[in-house]
């Protein structure tokens, strides 16, 4: 498996860093919580009616990557970065709402899963053909470039996605254009079934990097420190006009594919392996050790989540369905366009 | 004969097609060690070994692009789309490779690529698409889209056993909600023959697919008024059953053409331009299409159940139409 | 005012919503430096610069996404496909991503691809299609494709203005072979407005791009022999003006749909299902088709001859029609 | 530009190797003169009617690679290796007269340029959409390996076509099945009119071999001993089953892009530089001064190679084109093939 270039070294116990700390722990715990209420209640319950992806193990990812952005940067999550989404300014009785199907949500009930986007935030989420958002963060990082405030672009992929064309064409054109974008691969190990073994036949995707040419790490993706050390190196070369990075994040995904799936196909031994290297259990030590949060206060702060995730998920209940008749609204963008009443 | 779902049927079908040929194998994402993401080559891996049930990295058109260089050499590919929406990625292999192939210099193309389509199951924008037209309008292709479990082993044994590219609609609405008496011994169904499933006077509903079943509701409820409806099954769209369209035409003359897919440029287009030219004495009345609206399509269930036909959608026409 | 040839006309259009517009880019292969392979863009370069002319990789995904990205964040790009055919290697990010974007949650992505599509010039399978049909059957597109210079030039503009993805066919045949009085002042060509080139009252020949030119030939021709076709250029395919088809339909009572493009799945069945739906009663013969049969573009001449419609072929549709 | 490994140390002044170099300048000769002719003559005689595209001054790249090929092996030649063709079997009539658009030529007047294929003898021509034959050289590289007769599949494309995402699931997808396939990118710098700076973004293509787990190299692609040498170390790896080789073979285009295309936007002292590098010349020399052949004997080479085209277009001349009807016929492959009964 990928080299783990791990890098605790930028924790300072520098009173901006605990701040920082803190913040990783929140979104940590937040993302985990509300995940777990998606897949294990909500979804159980019959009342996500559609397909269920989360992030459980690969948590640091989102968290660590979404902490370095800056006012006018943008972000392309993929569909196991629930966090980004949170960070970046929806409210998570919205995004509750929106794994409900409720018209009063940020697709109106057309989308589902992370399929959720705002212009205004700078979100730009998955479509379901994999890697079909790398083109796209591109494109919105020629925009950033020719603005010339020094924002960057962040796009997410698996590395199951790693395989198709889209990634290819779109890290070759940001690296003749020296776009500032930032390729952040969550290699979580396997793409539905399949591992990596089949998927690509080297040691570390962070190979691909030069063979564009530009820089390409590989680092613990459990590890939200080594995650937000190396997006920011890689912001700063973005920042600074030297192009484009790519980074391997490596985890193991923590659940199956998807709600339905007991990810069977998952050797015991690896699961068990991982499961010791969980991403927030491991900040939480770190914090613990570090003394920047006792142990009283994780407490508090669980409880805080749990009852943000209650109240959130109660105000989307509350809402309703959309009618059906907006099913044929709003294909095309017209100058009274529907969408600008929505809420966000 | 034993009960077998939809999806149980296609299983057979390649399964026996495997044991009958060695040349046939299938190649796809997750179809091996995981059985596909629907199960349809569950067991496949077991007995035909690794060299005949090929999982893949995710990427389209080189899946699509091996299978066509594996049938130049004369092997017979089944692609597994995960989903028949992500056929856009392999989309060029399809329509500039593998459907011009023969026609340029000659070769045989014998493959299919296979998989779900179709809405009715909260599958949202991209789990849920009918892009069926897409092939319909490319020389080369055959396009097949079974309704049934017997039609749909048929139908699957019929393209692997194809000299030309097909693509092989499975809905995946009917994977497992229809189960029939289907024959465990070998049998085609003919690529480009119709069927009429029932059979009226009044009105001639055509359409394929998962809305053969919106049809047949649809008649029986109407039969209650008096109303008649004939209703065809196309199962296949490329090739289509001209002959069957235009003498159940001929018959009821009136005709509703049902499809799930979106309306503009949809199959419904094209059997009214055939109807119209070729059977245009006979009609006694406007040829009325019904059909999903021209959006994606939405994932909450009141969206998705506006955006599709179904049985009262289909009774209203006809009883508009039968008053004409 | 100025004489201006269909490729100049929209060369013309481009630069001005250039000098008009600084949210306006153009990008492609080959469009910078060398001013496009058939010399759309050619000065724009020197007169615009690097940052609004961007010469890329060949790679039609990265450049359609790029331009999403761009259109995104409140850009209005302008990609060039140096032909239409490969366009085939951007689908993806065409059909799922540009088309589906406003409807799924909000933002709009006013972005247009255009280059040349058709036949008539020997290219072969693969500088000679018309895949229209494709985009005209994704909901959430929009797809125009011009016949004079005059509309090229207000279209490409209005495609520009536009809100959402435009599909600009420009009909390579026509580049250097009309020339036209075009205002060199600003003007826009509304799209989803279709134009009566040619009043007529016996048959209603209903067309776009390349054809329109067909028909009127064909229109003059019949003429001498006392029969009157009014010919409809659509201008825009989706959304189409069916108010004009179904209004030159009343008039007529007889029509012939002509395209270029292939038959099956073409744009002349959807015209023949909205009109034998809506102007049913208005038809006093069948609806006929003229187009190209199912095939790919053949190289040869005299087989790209056969595989066109011509002149010939609608004199003799519709003097079969006017018999009717 | 590219790094240049030359490989003359292949050469030995044994019989085997003389009767090689024969063959070599052989089909260099008999490639330039029978493109110059379609170019120069045809071409601006009104004869070919459609795009003209031609390989001078990359011609030792298909030479070198189609003449390490054994029976049984195959070729995705693309739009500049009519010298494959040749090497492959084809005859030059067939070939002139597919250019001719007649009827009696392999693909019956259906297509033009070197769109010409013929599964018995083992080529398999690109289609337009540039890097689309590569995953079907993957396609028929299983096929290879499961009949275990050690057998490969050559595919050659431009260094342009390199950025197109075909390309990137081909090699990633050979690398993962250990499919004995080589990838030979002929460099010839440019696409069209875009030099390789605005095309990918590392000094050598090379590197992306490696991205994927197989060998890269790059070699001087003006030098058919060397591009032959490099062929044969990636067949002897394939052969062996140990996977796919990339290779890629530096030159210049000392053509425009068609015939059409006066290559204004190619550096006058790019072209002079490279001009002194003639594929052809270089070999003339080697073999001279290595006393394989006499300056008589190579003249009488190119009267025979001058003949033999004068031959092969007055052959093609002489057929009629297709008539117009057979337009529609054989868009389905039927039991009673219409191509069944076609000449090759
Ligand atoms: C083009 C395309 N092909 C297939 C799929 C079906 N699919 C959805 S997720 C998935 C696995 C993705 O793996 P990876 O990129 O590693 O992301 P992960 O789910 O592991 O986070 C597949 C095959 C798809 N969404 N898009
Ligand atoms: C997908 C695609 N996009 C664009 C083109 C138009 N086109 C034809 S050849 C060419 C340049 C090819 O460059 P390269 O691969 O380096 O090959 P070369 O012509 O230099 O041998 C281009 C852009 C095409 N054929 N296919
Ligand atoms: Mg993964
Ligand atoms: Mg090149």
């Amino acid at each position: 498996m990928a080299g783990t270039g791990s890098s605790t070294k930028v924790v300072r116990t520098t009173k901006i860093d605990a701040a920082l700390l803190g913040k990783m722990i929140y979104y940590l715990k937040l993302t985990r919580e509300a995940e777990s209420r998606i897949e294990n209640v909500l979804y159980r319950q019959g009342k996500i009616v559609g397909g269920v992806y989360v992030g459980r193990g690969q948590e640091a990812i989102g968290v660590g990557a979404a902490l370095t952005m800056r006012a006018g940067d943008v972000t392309f999550p993929c569909h196991r970065d629930f966090s980004v989404f949170l960070i970046r300014g929806f409210t998570l009785a919205d995004m509750m709402a929106n794994w409900l199907a409720r018209g009063d949500s940020p697709t109106r009930g057309r989308e589902n899963t992370l399929h959720i986007g705002n212009v205004d935030l700078g979100i730009f989420p998955i479509i379901s053909p994999l890697g079909a958002t790398l083109p796209v963060a591109c494109g919105a990082a020629m925009v950033l470039k020719r603005r010339g405030k020094g924002n960057v672009a962040l796009v997410h992929f698996g590395e199951g996605t790693t395989s198709l064309g889209h990634v290819h064409e779109a890290m070759n054109f940001a690296a003749v254009q020296k776009l500032p974008v930032i390729f952040i691969c969550n290699n979580n190990q396997f793409a539905y079934s399949t591992p990596v073994e089949k998927q690509y036949a080297v040691e570390s995707l962070a190979v691909r990097g030069p063979a564009y040419g530009m820089p390409g790490e590989s680092v613990d993706g459990t590890d939200v420190l080594a995650v937000f050390g190396a997006v920011e190196r890689g912001n700063a070369r973005a920042r600074a006009g030297k192009g484009p990075t790519f980074l391997e994040c490596v985890t193991l995904r923590m659940t199956g594919h998807s709600a339905h799936d007991a990810a069977e196909y998952v050797p015991e031994k690896m699961k068990q392996t991982w499961a010791k290297k969980d991403p927030i259990q491991r900040l939480e030590k770190l914090i613990l050790d570090k003394k920047i949060l006792s142990r009283k206060q994780i407490e508090e702060l669980e409880g805080k989540v749990r009852e943000e995730v209650d109240a959130a998920i109660a105000d989307a209940e509350a809402r309703p369905l959309p009618p059906g008749k907006e099913a044929i609204e709003g294909v095309y963008c017209d100058t009274e366009c529907w969408w600008s009443k929505k809420r966000l | 004969m034993p009960l077998l779902t939809y999806l149980e049927a296609i299983r057979q079908g390649l399964w026996e097609e495997m044991e009958r040929d060695p040349s046939v194998f299938v190649i796809g994402e997750d179809i091996g060690v995981y059985g596909g993401a629907f199960k349809v080559t569950a067991g496949m891996l077991e007995e035909f070994g690794e060299d005949r049930v090929i999982d893949t990295p995710i990427s389209e058109s080189a899946i699509v692009g091996a299978a066509i260089g594996a049938a130049l050499m004369g092997m017979r590919p089944v692609v597994e789309m995960q989903f028949m929406d992500f056929i856009a990625c392999g989309f060029d292999q399809i329509v500039n490779m593998a459907a011009k192939l023969h026609y340029r210099w000659g070769p045989a193309v014998p493959m299919v690529i296979r998989g779900p389509s179709g809405a009715g199951v909260h599958g949202g924008p991209y789990h849920s698409q009918s892009n069926e037209m897409w092939f319909v309008h490319t020389p080369g292709l055959k396009v097949v889209a079974p309704a049934s479990a017997y039609d749909a082993k048929g139908l699957i044994k019929s393209a692997i056993r194809d000299n030309n590219p097909v693509i092989f609609y499975e809905h995946k609405f009917l994977y497992r909600r229809i189960k029939e008496d289907v024959p465990d011994q070998d049998y085609v169904v003919p690529i480009g023959k119709a069927v009429v499933r029932r059979p009226g006077t009044d009105i001639s509903v055509i359409t394929y697919g998962a809305m053969v079943w919106t049809a047949l509701e649809a008649a029986s409820e109407l039969e209650k008024e008096g109303l008649t409806l004939e209703v065809v099954d196309l199962r296949s769209l490329l090739p289509y059953d001209e002959e069957t369209v235009l003498a159940s035409t001929r018959k009821c003359s009136k005709v509703i053409l049902l499809h799930e897919d979106t309306r503009t440029g949809g199959m419904g287009g094209e059997l009214a331009a055939v109807i119209a030219e070729k059977a245009f004495e006979a009609l006694d009345g406007p040829i009325v299409r019904v059909t999903a609206p021209d959006t994606p399509v939405p994932f909450a269930p009141p969206l998705e159940e506006y955006f599709l036909p179904n049985t009262q959608k289909v009774m209203e026409a006809a009883r508009r139409l039968a008053a004409y």
